[in-house]
C-alpha cells in the first residue's frame, strides 16, 4: 500500500479549512467563534492560493547567488496570499472593533439574541409595535 | 397640421385648463367648451365615419428600441371616441353649475375630479388613436392610472375600491405586458401588419396563450366575468359626473381591445379553429358565454342592491356582455347590435348615472330605502330617469331596443337558441331591478323630509335632456347611428350591414323602428283617447292610503321599499355566496401567507447556512 | 439537527472541492504569468526579491487597495468605538516584568521592524511584515502601563502621509513616465541596498502606514471597555 | 488615457488626508472630497468623450499586461466609472465625521476600480476594499441596531470573499494568468470543464453578497433600515450594480456557458419571488423599499442572464434604471421613516416630496412612458425570445411581482395622499435631499424625453461589452499565442 500522494494531503488540508471554517460559522452560537471560523475559512482560501504557486523542485524567489539558474516556485500567488492576508487583517480587526461595541450595547454575543434584540431596536426606532407571535416565524414563537 | 393633431392639442388644452382653473366651478363652463370644441375637432374628420377616408394620422411619431410609435383615427376610433367626448362633455356641462359649487362646499376636490375627467379623455383619445400595439399598451396604461384618479377623487371609502380597481388593472395590464413581450420576441415588432402576420402562423397552444392573454387583459377593464368583483363598487363610489363618464364608456374600453387585437388582428376564423377540448365549443364561443354570464350574474348582482348608484354600475358590467356577444358572433347583425349597442348604453347610462347624481345633489342620498315620491317635486328628473330606463330595459321606442332586437335576432338566426335564453333572462333582470330603480326614487309616496325639496338645477337638467333626446331619436332612426358603424366593421373586417334610416331591411322580417314608434304612438294616443274620453279618472293623493283597514296618519309613509322583491331575492340568494369573492380573498391570504414565509427566511438567524448549502447545491449541480 | 445538517453539508461541500482539487495540476503550474515576471523582473524593477516586484511594481495597485483596507478598516474601527475610547477605570499598570521586558524589546522591534522594512526588496520581508513588528513595538510598552494611551493625532498623522507618500510616489511617476507607480530613479546594482529604484521607498511608506494603522488599531481595542457581564 | 487611474488614486489619496486636513481646518476637509470627486467626474469625462466609440486598455505602472494589472477601458466601464463620483457627490453625507468623509471617498476610489479593472485578483481587491468600506460607514452612526447589523453583514460578506477568493485561486490555478483578456483567451479550453463552472458559481456568490443576489441577501432589510439613508441610497443604487457589473464581466469575458447564466437566472428568480413577497409584508418604509430592491435586483440578473447583446442592453437599462430610482427613493424615505400606518397625510403636509414619491414608484413599476417601462419591456421581450420553459417562467415570475410590487408600493402611496394625521410628527425634508430627489427625478423625466438617443448608446454599449475579440485585442497588444 501507498502512501496517498502529497498533494492530497496539502489539498485536503487546505479544503478542509474550508469546509471546517464555513461549518463553524454557521454553528457558531457566538459571534466571537464566527469570527474566528471566518479566520479559519480564509486560512484555507489562502492556503490553497499559495498551492497554486507550487512548483515541483522550485526554490523561493529571490534572486541570490546560490539560486541563479534554478527553477523557481511562481512569485504571484506568494504576492496575492500576501494581500490577502493582509486584507482579512482588516476585515477581523473591523469585525472585532463591531463586537466589542456590540457586545457593550447588548451585553451579549449570542447570535440569535443580537439579532432579536437589533431586530427589536430597529423596530422601535421605526415607532412599529413589537411582532406579534402571529408575525413571527414558528421558530421564534415564544412557547 | 392634421385634424388629429388640432384634438390631441384641444385635448392637452383642456387638460392644462382643468388643472389651472378647475377648483373654481366658474371654470367648469369653459371646460365644458372645451370638450365641446374636441367634438367640432372630431366633427372635421366625420370623412372617418362617412367612409369616405379611411385613416387620418397625427403627425408626431417617435421611434424606441427599433419600434416606431405612431397615432392615426380610422374609423372604429372615431366612433368610440365621439361616445367618449359626448360623455366627457355631458358631464363637464353638468359639473359647470351648482353642482360643483355644492360638491366643492361638500369637501371635496373639484379641481382634482376636472383633471381626473380631462386626463381620462385625452388617455383614451390616444389610445383610441393607437397606431400600433406598443402605443396601445401605453395609452391603456395611461387610461387606467387616470380611471385610478378618477375613482379615488372622492377619498374616503372610494380609496379601497380604487385601490382595488387597480390592482385589477395592473394585472390586466401585466398580461397584456407578457402578450405583447412575446409578440415582440416572436415577430420583432408591434406593428399592426406583423402582429397579424405572426397570429397566421402559430400553433394552437401558442394562440390560445396570447387569446387568453389579451382576453383577460382587455376583459379585466370590462370586469368580464370572474374579474368582476371590483368595477360595480369602484364606478358607484367616484363623484356623479365622473361615474356618469366612466359607466358611459370607460370599460368600453376592454371592448375596443378586444376588437382591435382579437377580431382584427388575430381574426374571429382563428378564435374559430381554437377548440376546446372534450367539447364542441371554440374560443369564440368561450368569449360569448363568458360576455352570456356576466350579462346574467352582474344584473342579478345589480337587483340586490340598496344604492342608486351601485345598482346602476353593476348593470354597466352586464350590458357589457350584451356588447361581446354581439361582437363575437362576428357577421354583419350581431356586430352591428354589439357595436350600436356601445353607443346606446352610453348615451342612456350616462344620463342615469346624472339623474341620480341630481337626485343625491338635492336629497342627499342614494339610498333606495330612503327615497321616494321624488316625481311630485322633480317631474323633469323623473323624465329622464323613464326615458333612461326604458332604453335600458331595452323596450320601444328608445334606441336600447334597436340594439338588443339586433343581436336577440342574429342569435335565433345564427342558431344560439341558448345564448338567446341567456339574453332574455339577462333583460327580465334588468327590468326587474330598473323598475326598483324608478319606483323607490320616484314613485310612491314623498318621505316627509323631502317635502321642500325642488327640481335640480337647469345647469343640471340641460345636459341629461339632452342625452334623453339623443336616447329617443336614435331609437326613433337608428340609421343614424348604423351609418358610422358601417365604417367601423370595415375597418376591422367584419361584413357591413345593410341598413335605412329606421331600421335594417332583412329577408324575412327587419325592423323600421319609424313604424315601430309610429304604431306605438298610435297606440298611446287611442288610449289616451279612451282613458280622457271615458273619463273615469279620480285623482288620489298619494298619502291617501290604508293598510288592513285602518287609515294610516301622514306621519306614517308606507312606502314599499325595504326589502325589495323578497320571493326572488330568496330564491336567488344562492348566487350571491360569493364564490368568487372567496376566492379573492384566498389569493390575498395566499399572497400573506408567502409573505411572512419570506420575511421568516429573511429573518433566519443563519444566513451562512444557506451559504454554504447553496455552494454545496451549485457545486454539486456543476461538477 | 441543524448541526447535522451544516457538517453534512460542509462534508459535502469538503468532498466535492476535493473533487475539483483533484484535478488541478500540482507542482506543475502552468505559470504563463509567473514565468514572464521571473524572467522580466530583476531587469525591470532591480530588485532581488521578486515577490517585492511583483507586490509593489507589477501589482502596485493591489498593494494601494490593500493599504486602503486597512486604511478603511482602522478608520471604520475608529468611528465604530470613536467617543468610547476612553475607559473610566484604566488597568493596573503590568508588574516590573511585564514593564521592563517592554522597555527592553522596545528598541529592539524597533530596529528589526525598520531592518525588515528596508530590505523588503532584497530578503523575504518586506513593509508589511516590517509594519506589523513596528506596531508590536509600539503596543508592548501599552501594555505594561495602560495608562499612557498613544497619541492618535501623530497616528493620524503618520498614516495619512505616509499613504499619501505611497500616492504622491506614483503620481510623480505617471507625470514623469506617464504610467502610475512605474518603477523610478535608477535601478542600482542587483543585491545592493540601494537598489531597486522608488521600491525601497514605496515599501517603507508601507511599513510605516501598516505600522501606524495597526497600532491605533490595537490601542482603539485596547481601550475600550467591554462590558462585565 | 493613463490619467485615468487618478481617478481611483485621487479618492485614495484624499482619503488618507481627509482626517489630517479636518484637524487642520474643518471647512477645508468638509470640501476637500467634494472636490476631488468634481475633479474626477471632470477627468473621466474628458477620458469618455476623447475615447468616444473606441476601447483602450492601460497597463499600470508600464508593464504590459498579462505581466500587470490593466485597466480596461470601453463604453461599459467608463459609463459606470463616471456614475461613481456622481452619485457619491449627490449623495454626499455632508453632515457626517470627517472619518465618514474619508471612508466615502475609499469607497468612491474602490467602485471607480471596480468599474475599470480588467485583472481579476485585482478586482477582487477593489471589492474588498468596497466592503470594509461600507461596513465602516454602516456603522459609523453609534446605534447598537446599525452596529449588530454591520457586523453580521461583516460576518457574511467576508465568508462570500473568502469563497470568491477560492474561485480565484481554483481559476489561477488552472491557468496561471489573472488577465482577464487571457483569460478570454484560455478559457475555452482550461475552464471548459466544472471547474470553470465551480469558479464562477464560487465567484458568483461571493460577490453576490453586495448585488444581493438571492441566497446571500438577507443583510439587506437590517442594514438599509438602521444605516443613513444617504448611505442606503449609495449601497443599494451604486454598489449593488458595481457588483453586478463585476459579476456581468466574468460572465461575458471568461465564463460563457449556458450553465452560468442559467445559474444567475434560477438565483434572480429566487431573488425576485423572495424580495417581492418579503416586501408586500413590510411595515415601514425603509424595509419596505429594502425587500424591492431585492426583487429589483434580481430582475437586473435574470436581464444580465440573457446571452448576447439583448442581454447586456436589457440588464444595464434595468440596472440604470434602478440605480437612478432606489437612491432618491431612499432620500425621500429617510423623513418618512417610522410605521406605514404612521405615514397617514404626509404627501398633503410636503406636496413635492409626495409628488416625486408617485413618480419614482410609477417608474419603479414600470408605467409607460417612464423608462422603467422600457427597461422591463426588454427584459421580457428578451426572455421570452429564448427558447425553454424556465425563461418563459422567469417572464411570468417579473410579471407576477411587478404585480405584487405596484400593490404594496400603491398601498403607500394611498397612504401617503390619504387623509389623517393631523400631528407634524415628521421633520420637513431638507433642502438638500429634496434638491437631489428633484435633480434624479429631472434625469429620470429626462430619460423620457431623449429615450431615443439613449437607447441608441445603450446599444452601442451592449454591443461593444459582448465584442470579446476587440475585449482580447484591446488588453493583449502582443500577438496573440
Amino acid at each position: 500500500m501507498t502512501p496517498p500522494p502529497i498533494e492530497f494531503l496539502l489539498y485536503g488540508g487546505a479544503l478542509a479549512l474550508v469546509a471546517l471554517g464555513l461549518a463553524g460559522l454557521v454553528m457558531a452560537r457566538h459571534l466571537f467563534r464566527s469570527i474566528l471560523a471566518l479566520g479559519i475559512l480564509e486560512a484555507g482560501a489562502n492556503l490553497l492560493l499559495v498551492l497554486a504557486g507550487y512548483r515541483a523542485g522550485g526554490v523561493a524567489p529571490i534572486l541570490t547567488p546560490g539560486t541563479l539558474g534554478q527553477p523557481m516556485v511562481d512569485p504571484v500567488p506568494q504576492a496575492l496570499v500576501l494581500t490577502a492576508i493582509v486584507i482579512g487583517v482588516g476585515v477581523q480587526a473591523l469585525a472585532l472593533a463591531l463586537a466589542l461595541r456590540v457586545h457593550q450595547a447588548y451585553g451579549t454575543l449570542d447570535v440569535a439574541e443580537v439579532r432579536g434584540r437589533m431586530e427589536a431596536d430597529t423596530d422601535a426606532a421605526a415607532g412599529l409595535e413589537p411582532e406579534t407571535s402571529r408575525d413571527l416565524p414558528a421558530v421564534e414563537r415564544p412557547s | 397640421m392634421t385634424p388629429l393633431d388640432t384634438l390631441f392639442i384641444l385635448s392637452a388644452c383642456t387638460l392644462a385648463v382643468a388643472w389651472a382653473f378647475g377648483r373654481r366651478p366658474a371654470a367648469g363652463g369653459l371646460i365644458a367648451v372645451l370638450y365641446g370644441g374636441q367634438i367640432l375637432a372630431l366633427a372635421k374628420m366625420s370623412g372617418l365615419a362617412s367612409g369616405a377616408l379611411t385613416m387620418i394620422a397625427a403627425s408626431p411619431s417617435f421611434e424606441v428600441l427599433g419600434q416606431a410609435l405612431s397615432w392615426r383615427f380610422d374609423g372604429p376610433a372615431w366612433f368610440f371616441a365621439l361616445i367618449t367626448l359626448g360623455a366627457a362633455f355631458a358631464s363637464a356641462w353638468f359639473m359647470a353649475g351648482e353642482w360643483g359649487e355644492g360638491y366643492r362646499r361638500k369637501g371635496g376636490r373639484l379641481g382634482l375630479l376636472q383633471v381626473a375627467l380631462a386626463l381620462n379623455v385625452s388617455s383614451m383619445l390616444l389610445l383610441l388613436a393607437s397606431g400600433d400595439l406598443l402605443s396601445l399598451f401605453i395609452g391603456w396604461e395611461l387610461m387606467s392610472w387616470a380611471s385610478f384618479l378618477l375613482m379615488l377623487s372622492a377619498g374616503g371609502v372610494a380609496v379601497r375600491w380604487a385601490f382595488k380597481y387597480l390592482i385589477y388593472a395592473l394585472g390586466g395590464a401585466m398580461a397584456l405586458l407578457g402578450a405583447l413581450a412575446w409578440i415582440h420576441a416572436q415577430a420583432g415588432s408591434l406593428q399592426y401588419a406583423a402582429v397579424a402576420g405572426l397570429f397566421a402562423t402559430l400553433s394552437p397552444g401558442q394562440a390560445w396563450t396570447l387569446v387568453l392573454a389579451f382576453a383577460a387583459g382587455f376583459g379585466i377593464k370590462m370586469a368580464l366575468l370572474p374579474f368582476h368583483l371590483w368595477q360595480g363598487p369602484a364606478y358607484a363610489e367616484t363623484p356623479g359626473p365622473g361615474s356618469a363618464f366612466l359607466g358611459a364608456i370607460s370599460s368600453r374600453m376592454g371592448l375596443f381591445g378586444i376588437l382591435v387585437v382579437l377580431v382584427h388582428l388575430a381574426g374571429l376564423d382563428l378564435l374559430d379553429r381554437l377548440l376546446i377540448p372534450f367539447t364542441h365549443l371554440d374560443a369564440r364561443d368561450l368569449l360569448g358565454w363568458v360576455g352570456a354570464f356576466t350579462l346574467i350574474v352582474p344584473t342579478f348582482i345589480a337587483v340586490r342592491q340598496h344604492d342608486a348608484r351601485h345598482l346602476l354600475a353593476w348593470h354597466g358590467i352586464g350590458q357589457g356582455g350584451y356588447m361581446l356577444i354581439g361582437v363575437m358572433q362576428g357577421d354583419a347583425l350581431g356586430s352591428a347590435g354589439g357595436l350600436l349597442h356601445v353607443f346606446n348604453y352610453a348615451t342612456y347610462q350616462a344620463a342615469l348615472f346624472l339623474v341620480v347624481t341630481a337626485v343625491v345633489h338635492r336629497t342627499g342620498t342614494a339610498d333606495l330605502n330612503k327615497l321616494g315620491g321624488l316625481v311630485t317635486r322633480m317631474p323633469l328628473s323623473f323624465l329622464v330617469m323613464l326615458v333612461g330606463i326604458i332604453g335600458l330595459a331595452g323596450l320601444p321606442p328608445m334606441n336600447g331596443f334597436v340594439s338588443k332586437w339586433l343581436i336577440y335576432r342574429d342569435l335565433i338566426s345564427s342558431g344560439r337558441p341558448l345564448m338567446f335564453v341567456a339574453t332574455v333572462i339577462g333583460t327580465l333582470g334588468t327590468i326587474i331591478s330598473v323598475y326598483k330603480l324608478i319606483h323607490n326614487t320616484f314613485l310612491g309616496q314623498l318621505r316627509m323630509e323631502h317635502e321642500d325639496i325642488r327640481e335640480a338645477p337647469w345647469s343640471m337638467l340641460a345636459p341629461m335632456l339632452g342625452l334623453i333626446v339623443i336616447v329617443f331619436l336614435t331609437g326613433l332612426m337608428p340609421g343614424l347611428v348604423l351609418d358610422w358603424i358601417a365604417p367601423v366593421q370595415a375597418a376591422l373586417g367584419l361584413p357591413v350591414l345593410d341598413h335605412s334610416l329606421g331600421g335594417v331591411d332583412l329577408p324575412n322580417g327587419g325592423l323600421d323602428m319609424l313604424w315601430v314608434v309610429g304604431l306605438l304612438f298610435a297606440g298611446f294616443g287611442v288610449g289616451a283617447l279612451l282613458f280622457l274620453a271615458g273619463n273615469r279618472h279620480r285623482y288620489v293623493h298619494p298619502l291617501d292610503n290604508y293598510a288592513g283597514g285602518h287609515f294610516l296618519t301622514t306621519e306614517v309613509r308606507y312606502h314599499y321599499s325595504d326589502d325589495f322583491y323578497p320571493g326572488l331575492m330568496h330564491l336567488i340568494g344562492g348566487w350571491y355566496r360569493g364564490s368568487i369573492q372567496w376566492l379573492e380573498r384566498a389569493l390575498v391570504s395566499a399572497l400573506d401567507f408567502l409573505a411572512q414565509w419570506s420575511q421568516a427566511w429573511f429573518r433566519s438567524a443563519q444566513p451562512a447556512l444557506w451559504l454554504l448549502g447553496v455552494t454545496v447545491f451549485a457545486l454539486w449541480w456543476v461538477v | 439537527m441543524r448541526n447535522l445538517t451544516t457538517l453534512l453539508f460542509a462534508a459535502g461541500l469538503g468532498f466535492l472541492l476535493l473533487v475539483l482539487a483533484a484535478g488541478l495540476p500540482y507542482g506543475h503550474p502552468p505559470m504563463l504569468v509567473g514565468q514572464g515576471i521571473l524572467q522580466q523582473a530583476p531587469a525591470t524593477t532591480g530588485a532581488a526579491n521578486i515577490v517585492t516586484s511583483v507586490v509593489l511594481a507589477y501589482r502596485g495597485l493591489d498593494t494601494l487597495g490593500e493599504l486602503s483596507i486597512l486604511f478603511a478598516a482602522a478608520a471604520g474601527a475608529g468611528l465604530v468605538l470613536g467617543g468610547h475610547r476612553r475607559r473610566r477605570r484604566p488597568d493596573p499598570d503590568g508588574g516590573f516584568i511585564l514593564i521592563a521586558g517592554a522597555d527592553l524589546m522596545f528598541p529592539l522591534l524597533l530596529v528589526v521592524g525598520l531592518y525588515v522594512i528596508l530590505h523588503g526588496h532584497l530578503t523575504p520581508g518586506g513593509g508589511f511584515q516590517g509594519g506589523v513588528i513596528l506596531a508590536a513595538a509600539f503596543f508592548l510598552p501599552l501594555l505594561g502601563r495602560p495608562r499612557e494611551a498613544l497619541d492618535h493625532t501623530a497616528i493620524s498623522w503618520i498614516e495619512g502621509l505616509a499613504g499619501a507618500a505611497f500616492i504622491a510616489i506614483g503620481l510623480w511617476a505617471l507625470f514623469a513616465r506617464g504610467d502610475f507607480l512605474a518603477p523610478m530613479l535608477g535601478k542600482g546594482v542587483l543585491g545592493q541596498l540601494f537598489s531597486a529604484g522608488t521600491l525601497p521607498l514605496l515599501y517603507a511608506a508601507v511599513g510605516l502606514k501598516v505600522g501606524a494603522e495597526l497600532s491605533g488599531l490595537l490601542a482603539d481595542l485596547a481601550a475600550t471597555e467591554a462590558r462585565d457581564p | 488615457m493613463n490619467a485615468v487611474v487618478l481617478a481611483v488614486a485621487l479618492p485614495l489619496l484624499g482619503a488618507f488626508l481627509t482626517p489630517s486636513l479636518a484637524r487642520l481646518s474643518l471647512p477645508l476637509g468638509r470640501l476637500f472630497g467634494p472636490g476631488l470627486l468634481a475633479f474626477c467626474l471632470w477627468l473621466l469625462w474628458g477620458i469618455a468623450r476623447a475615447l468616444g466609440d473606441a476601447t483602450a486598455g492601460v497597463a499600470l505602472g508600464g508593464f504590459a499586461p498579462p505581466l500587470g494589472i490593466a485597466f480596461h477601458l470601453d463604453r461599459l466601464a467608463l459609463l459606470f466609472a463616471l456614475a461613481v463620483p456622481a452619485m457619491v457627490l449627490a449623495l454626499w453625507p455632508w453632515g457626517g465625521r470627517p472619518r465618514e468623509w474619508s471612508l466615502t471617498l475609499v469607497l468612491a476610489a474602490a467602485a471607480t476600480g471596480l468599474a475599470l479593472s480588467g485583472d481579476l485578483f485585482n478586482l477582487y481587491v477593489f471589492y474588498e476594499l468596497l466592503a470594509v468600506a461600507s461596513y465602516g460607514l454602516i456603522a459609523a452612526n453609534q446605534r447598537p441596531a446599525a452596529q449588530a447589523a454591520a457586523l453580521r453583514y461583516l460576518l457574511l460578506s467576508a465568508a462570500g470573499s473568502a469563497l470568491a477568493l477560492l474561485g480565484i485561486a481554483l481559476v489561477y490555478t488552472q491557468t496561471g494568468t489573472l488577465n482577464l483578456a487571457q483569460l478570454a483567451l484560455l478559457a475555452p479550453v482550461s475552464l471548459d470543464g466544472p471547474l470553470g463552472l465551480a469558479a464562477f458559481a464560487l465567484l458568483l456568490l461571493g460577490i453576490g453578497v453586495k448585488a444581493e443576489a438571492f441566497p446571500v441577501n438577507t443583510w439587506v432589510p437590517e442594514v438599509y433600515a438602521t444605516a443613513p439613508s444617504r448611505l442606503a441610497g449609495l449601497l443599494a443604487g451604486l454598489v449593488s450594480k458595481l457588483a453586478v457589473l463585476v459579476i456581468v464581466r466574468l460572465l461575458l469575458v471568461v465564463f460563457q456557458r449556458p450553465e452560468a447564466t442559467q445559474l444567475m437566472l434560477v438565483l434572480g428568480v429566487l431573488g425576485i419571488a423572495w424580495g417581492e413577497l418579503a416586501a408586500w409584508r413590510a411595515r415601514d418604509l425603509s424595509r419596505q423599499l429594502a425587500w424591492s430592491s431585492v426583487g429589483q435586483l434580481g430582475i437586473v440578473f435574470v436581464a444580465f442572464s440573457l446571452p448576447g447583446e439583448t442581454g447586456v442592453l436589457a440588464g444595464l437599462a434595468v440596472a440604470l434604471h434602478h440605480l437612478l430610482v432606489k437612491p432618491a427613493l431612499f432620500l425621500l424615505a429617510r423623513h418618512w421613516n417610522g410605521a406605514l400606518e404612521g405615514l397617514r397625510g404626509a404627501a398633503r403636509r410636503a406636496p413635492l416630496a409626495g409628488a416625486l414619491f408617485a413618480l419614482f414608484a410609477l417608474s419603479l413599476v414600470g408605467v409607460p412612458p417612464l423608462p422603467g417601462f422600457w427597461a422591463k419591456f426588454v427584459t421580457l421581450s428578451g426572455l421570452f425570445a429564448q427558447p425553454g420553459p424556465l425563461c418563459s417562467l422567469a417572464a411570468v415570475v417579473i410579471l407576477t411581482a411587478t404585480l405584487v410590487e405596484a400593490a404594496y408600493l400603491f398601498r403607500t402611496l394611498t397612504l401617503l395622499f390619504g387623509p389623517g394625521g393631523e400631528e407634524p410628527r415628521m421633520a420637513p425634508h431638507g433642502a438638500l435631499d429634496l434638491g437631489t430627489a428633484t435633480a434624479f427625478a429631472g434625469l429620470l423625466l429626462a430619460g423620457v424625453i431623449w429615450l431615443q438617443p439613449l437607447t441608441g448608446d445603450l446599444h452601442g454599449i451592449a454591443r461593444q461589452a459582448v465584442d470579446m475579440d476587440t475585449y482580447v485585442d484591446t488588453d493583449l497588444p502582443t500577438p496573440r499565442p
